[in-house]
């Protein structure tokens, strides 16, 4: 158990002045104002400029396209991210599925690929969900049927965020309908750019671009199919259950779960109302922060935003989830109609971080899982409680028409 | 509470007479009828349809509840809470509970000006509106309907005055999708309706009124909420089973039915209070606001969240509802603010 | 829609003053002793009286063995007796029980039991629940075979309440286990005194005394069936719609759910800690209700239990429950230590009424069915929610060895 | 909450060392084996076990809190916190918290009478306790092992005083189960421990540590009534399933989990920091407590609840975790008065 200080010498501290410098530069304004426009979570001169410096890679050597850095650098360049709000996502999608990549493509494509990732010009994203599917991605039904060299693939998938500004997609493809649901999916890398593949976007209420995805007898080579054919539940696990569990990256410096970023930004967010709190003015003239009721409701906001932050694994998960969205309403509740005014409004308050964490915090119970899914998987995977047992859930042919 | 001390039996009966059911189901009707989710959405994000408002002032949605007097028909705050929860179902882009509480509380003056104002509104014109707080020199409030309203009443000091005004001020966008605007008494005609504490009198009871049908509304709101989400949960499956069918959805669903069916009858048992008796539960209007925007939070991430992932996207409609839960509730400030209101009558209760 | 006061003219007023009379000297400390000491919610001697007034059955005519009392009165005698903490339930049981009784026995026992349980000779307790049978009470699996005009049962039950103190039990037995679960059981009244029948005490955290009752080859002449063989059903669904819905009773009087009168309970203990918070002295010498957290408590506090009496059917049943636990737990926080001191303990608060509640409050999400039992109901009968399938939701033999 | 302006790293380690979990296994192997939940009910309703607590004691569960010059073993707040938990997890009837706590506090001071009460309670005599509460003239307070302690650490005025008697006070029976006695500082022999700030700091400083070690206890506690809830549901079944398996059970016991763990790492967290730099995080303290204290209340319920009927005898072990959750963590009085605390140090931040 360990929570205390990394000691900054002079060569970290020039790190953390270069990352908040490149910081300065590209995660501008503009940056920031592209995001509130498009909501798509990527902005390619960042991206690029990631990609000059080695950080998209950033711990692999040089000759792969990183820049060496040691796991406190790496760290020190996530959090300065995060906090300066760089988009992000399709960047998170790329790592995710790159792991896929080296582990399943033809050495060839990883070869071919890997540069490319890293110097940004090549980016991933996934295609996971599908529109009547749910949560069950197993269930998958879009096609892939295989004609020699040739794979044609049919169906659409939802939620592929990041689609409009990738290269390929992670595909989970149904290859066998007759073989058990978990046993007849393969994983391909389709380009983009292929003929068939229609992109169209949907917008959240969180601000957020996503897109569903038609794929209309688009011709893929199997070159790039990752790993077996109808292995594709193998293939998908560990990007899977990175999603799920959290990388559980046990270097003592890490998240324990991957909600914490979220979190992470909620505390700033407490940290706004904090600051609401000290400067506003009720009619008598009194601060808010003057009242004890504010006091102790502030102190209940910090105080679960902490403890969502010190839950591992699958339940911080749900945590991290459930508590943004409890403490963003909290929060309006607290402040009142200025929290909903948005940015740019007259008199929105903090940049409008409050109505934007209102909006933004719902579609976290849901991202790679609902709360749900992460809730049965704490009563099966660390309660031990008894699997229900569903009509559909082993085989597929009793999912059809869902 | 009753009263701990002394007899006292009450009648407890939660049940609509057959007028109430006409009121509420011919609202019902009209805004079902004219008040798709696309005129919601057409209607963004200034959330003002003037010929739905001039369609419902004709209807006598403002008319109603004003004496006779006044010319109106003198209805109750029970009715007028049964067309504000019809109102709240369909999310009406139209300053319904503004208006009737601005127009009551003008009828209860008995100035000229009152009168002119409350006659324009019943034309369809653009209506009076209610500053929800007393004016405070040199700051500004968010004002409902400010952005579509030709006069404002409000607390200002010992009087209770109308401010009048050529244009209405600019809207502020806000998630609410409701029409709000800053305002501060500044360069608008201004007349005294009354004084003292004739004129706090009349302003609490406006802005109890404005509770009790804004609760209304959140009922409306988080019930439909609430459909939305279980209509889709009977639909979808997975694992070869309707969602709507696995505890994890249902439970929280059936959840949202105890708070909806609460939160209404608490609602029209503050509004009879409020009709009737006002004096004698005076904490009825705060916990039914409270509820109310509790119950209208909970529904609407329910609602939400049973649909996954749809449910979060623009196209959903819940999120309509979602929006406006909060941006309904939080109007006159902190909701858990009620909750001191009610706590400050049981410590004044013998 | 009507909330307002009854005119309680002369006539009503000598009847409330008559009830209270009553009360002064049949409810007395000595009957309040006897209850914390034995749970048993039931006390001979009030009971007889009771029934030496007719208010078992109140409105019944005289000449039933009632008090010909109007729905008014009724009413006054249900809330006052409520009021002053009467012990009650074997005496809810036994009316919940003559319905059916009346409904379904053999004209000749009804015509026999009917002014016994008027003057309060006879009363019924409930025989539904099994060991390991939890809230499925059609799952029923204590046997009654028949042989002539005889019946042995045989099994065993659980928290029959009251069966210490009644003479029959209301008892739910499998007669067919080859037919669908709902269609093999018969119900009957098995007097308490029969052979075979052995009677063990329970002891809640809430203070209460309940049963587990055993059958062992009991005989019960035929005479006690009531309503059809394999038809006993039908012949439950009254008494339990009752405890499930509430009675409905559409008279402009009656509370709208079966928990109204644990919430009016609570109600009395949100006023005592309304007491408490102005007549306690923190160390500086404040009242704990000239704190606005301690305002906001409370009013939170009132406003549950009143959304919890204004909510309707068998939402109400789950609100009451919840709101029970919730605001008992959330005095008991307010309050601190000393709200955990029984009665009779030196310092204790309002004769102990706060670690009362709080122990009590956990029953009432089980007691005729847990909250989620009702939720089931709530999803199922009133959302329309598809009802989910369970292996052993129609047959008995799946529910074998649960 | 982390320094908003400025750079600053911390490491993130949640990991126990080889020697905790040393320290964790014996003493979990200690109470599993000496402390079913046959001896807890047997020593109700005093709540204490004296040959349990002698056992303990010779264990080094006092003495390995205290510093090496005071003849203890310097273990860390975190080792502590690992000890109260496993004591949490099987309701052992002894003063742990309390003793720890007080003779942390003696050590802090230098007097002769101090390191006499330290020796006491090593040899396993009737220990010292904490009083919770500053002495108020008058009043007298609900003292926390009151009815079994030979002594009672407490702050008066600007003093930290040693107060010794004969015989311990009347035990108050109370739904916890605990050893509590009324107390106020009358007719036993009175020491000055500290005077001035450094008085405050050391009663102020114990108060904290007793926070963190109970909120420890409150975690054991409710891991435990979530096992006994979770296992029940793995072997009771209804319509042909396990209940377990059913979301309306499963959920409500993984939200628990979600709850325990978390409140797990909190509470070490601010032990960790307790123990390092107490200044940094002054926050974690009442977060933790308050926490806790929610933790075990949800997880009593939900362990009782998922039993049904069954759950809600007095047979049923999880009874014995429901009462002991509210018994526990509302010593110090009202939980959520740490949220205030918070809020405080919120307040007072840059």
């Amino acid at each position: 158990m360990d929570f205390s200080r990394i000691e900054v010498d002079d060569d970290l501290a020039a790190f953390v002045a270069e990352v908040r410098d490149f910081i300065a530069t590209h995660v501008t304004e503009e940056v920031h104002e592209e995001e509130r426009r498009t909501g798509g979570s990527f902005n390619l001169a960042l991206h690029k400029a990631l990609g000059a410096k080695g950080w998209i890679l950033p711990r692999r050597p040089p000759e792969q396209g990183g820049a060496g850095l040691d796991r406190v650098r790496e760290r020190v360049l996530e959090l300065e991210m995060e906090r300066a709000g760089a988009p992000d996502i399709t960047l998170g999608t790329t790592r995710l599925v790159l792991t896929a990549v080296e582990k399943y493509a033809a050495p060839d494509l990883a070869a071919e690929l890997v540069p490319k990732v890293a110097r940004g010009d090549v980016r991933f994203c996934l295609g996971y969900s599908e529109p009547d599917g749910g949560s069950d991605i197993a269930a998958a039904r879009t096609r892939a049927v295989r004609d020699g060299d040739q794979w044609t693939i049919n169906g659409q998938k939802i939620f592929t965020t990041g689609a409009q500004n990738c290269q390929y997609t992670f595909l989970i493809t149904r290859t066998d309908p007759d073989l058990p649901k978990h046993k007849g999916l393969t994983m391909f890398l389709v380009p983009l750019d292929s003929p068939g593949v229609e992109i169209g976007p949907i917008h959240t209420v969180g601000g957020e671009r996503t897109n569903v995805v038609y794929y209309g007898d688009v011709c893929v080579s199997d070159r790039y199919r990752l790993g077996p054919v109808n292995g594709g539940w193998g293939v998908l696990r560990g990007p899977l259950d990175e999603e799920h569990f959290g990388a559980g990256h046990d270097d003592g410096l890490s998240d324990l779960g991957i909600g914490s970023s979220w979190a992470r930004r909620q505390e700033r967010d407490v940290r706004a109302a904090v600051r609401w709190a000290r400067t506003a003015r009720r009619p008598d003239g009194s601060r808010p922060i003057d009242d004890p009721r504010v006091r102790a409701r502030l102190g209940q906001a910090a105080l679960d935003v902490e403890a969502s932050l010190a839950t591992p694994g699958p339940m911080g998960r749900v945590r991290v989830s459930e508590t943004m969205i409890e403490v963003a309403a909290g929060l309006v509740d607290l402040i009142g109609p200025e929290a909903l005014l948005p940015h740019g409004a007259d008199g929105c308050l903090e940049d409008g971080a409050f109505d934007y964490a209102h909006r933004f915090a719902q579609g976290t119970a849901i991202y790679g899982g609902t709360t749900e899914v992460f809730r049965n998987i704490i009563a099966q995977h660390v309660l031990g409680l008894p699997r229900p047992v569903y009509p559909g859930s082993r085989k597929l042919a009793d999912s059809r028409g869902s | 509470m009753t009263d701990a001390t002394g007899f006292e039996l009450r009648r407890n009966d939660y049940s609509l007479s057959e007028d109430q059911e006409s009121v509420r189901d011919a609202f019902a009707e009209f805004f079902t009828a004219e008040c798709p989710a696309t005129r919601v959405r057409a209607a963004e994000p200034l959330g003002y349809d003037e010929r739905l408002w001039q369609d419902l002032v004709k209807m006598g949605a403002v008319s109603m509840g004003l004496p006779e007097a006044a010319g109106g028909d003198g209805a109750t705050m029970v009715d007028l809470a049964l067309v504000a929860e019809e109102y709240g179902r369909v999310l009406a882009p139209v300053p319904f509970v503004e208006a009737v509480t601005a127009a009551r509380a003008l009828a209860r003056c008995e100035t000229e000006q009152a009168a002119r104002s409350i006659t324009d509104t019943m034309a369809g014109q653009a209506p009076a509106t209610l500053a929800l707080h007393p004016v405070t020199a040199g700051t500004r409030q968010l004002l409902p309907a400010g952005a579509i309203a030709a006069a404002v009443v409000a607390l200002d000091g010992d009087d209770l005055v109308l401010y009048t005004r050529e244009d209405p001020a600019a809207h502020v966008p806000n998630q609410g999708g409701a029409p709000l605007a800053w305002w501060r008494p500044s360069g608008a005609a201004r007349e005294v309706l009354a004084t003292g504490p004739a004129a706090r009198e009349i302003f609490d009871a406006a802005l109890a009124e404005w509770k009790v049908l804004t609760a209304a509304a959140l009922v409306g709101l988080a019930d439909e909420a609430k459909r939305l989400g279980a209509e889709f949960t009977k639909t979808r499956s997975t694992m070869g089973v309707p969602i709507g069918s696995l505890q994890g959805v249902s439970h929280p669903l059936a959840t949202v039915e105890i708070e909806v069916s609460g939160a209404r009858n608490l609602t029209r048992k503050a509004a009879w209070f409020r009709e009737h008796e006002p004096a004698a539960r005076p904490e009825l209007v705060p916990m039914a606001y409270a509820n109310a925007a509790r119950c209208a939070t909970l529904a609407t991430r329910v609602g939400l969240h049973v649909q996954g992932g749809l449910g979060f996207t623009l196209e959903s409609d819940v999120t309509l509802y979602f929006r406006r839960a909060k941006g309904w509730s939080v109007l006159p400030g902190d909701p858990s603010d009620e909750l001191l209101a009610i706590g400050d009558v049981l410590a004044a209760s013998a």
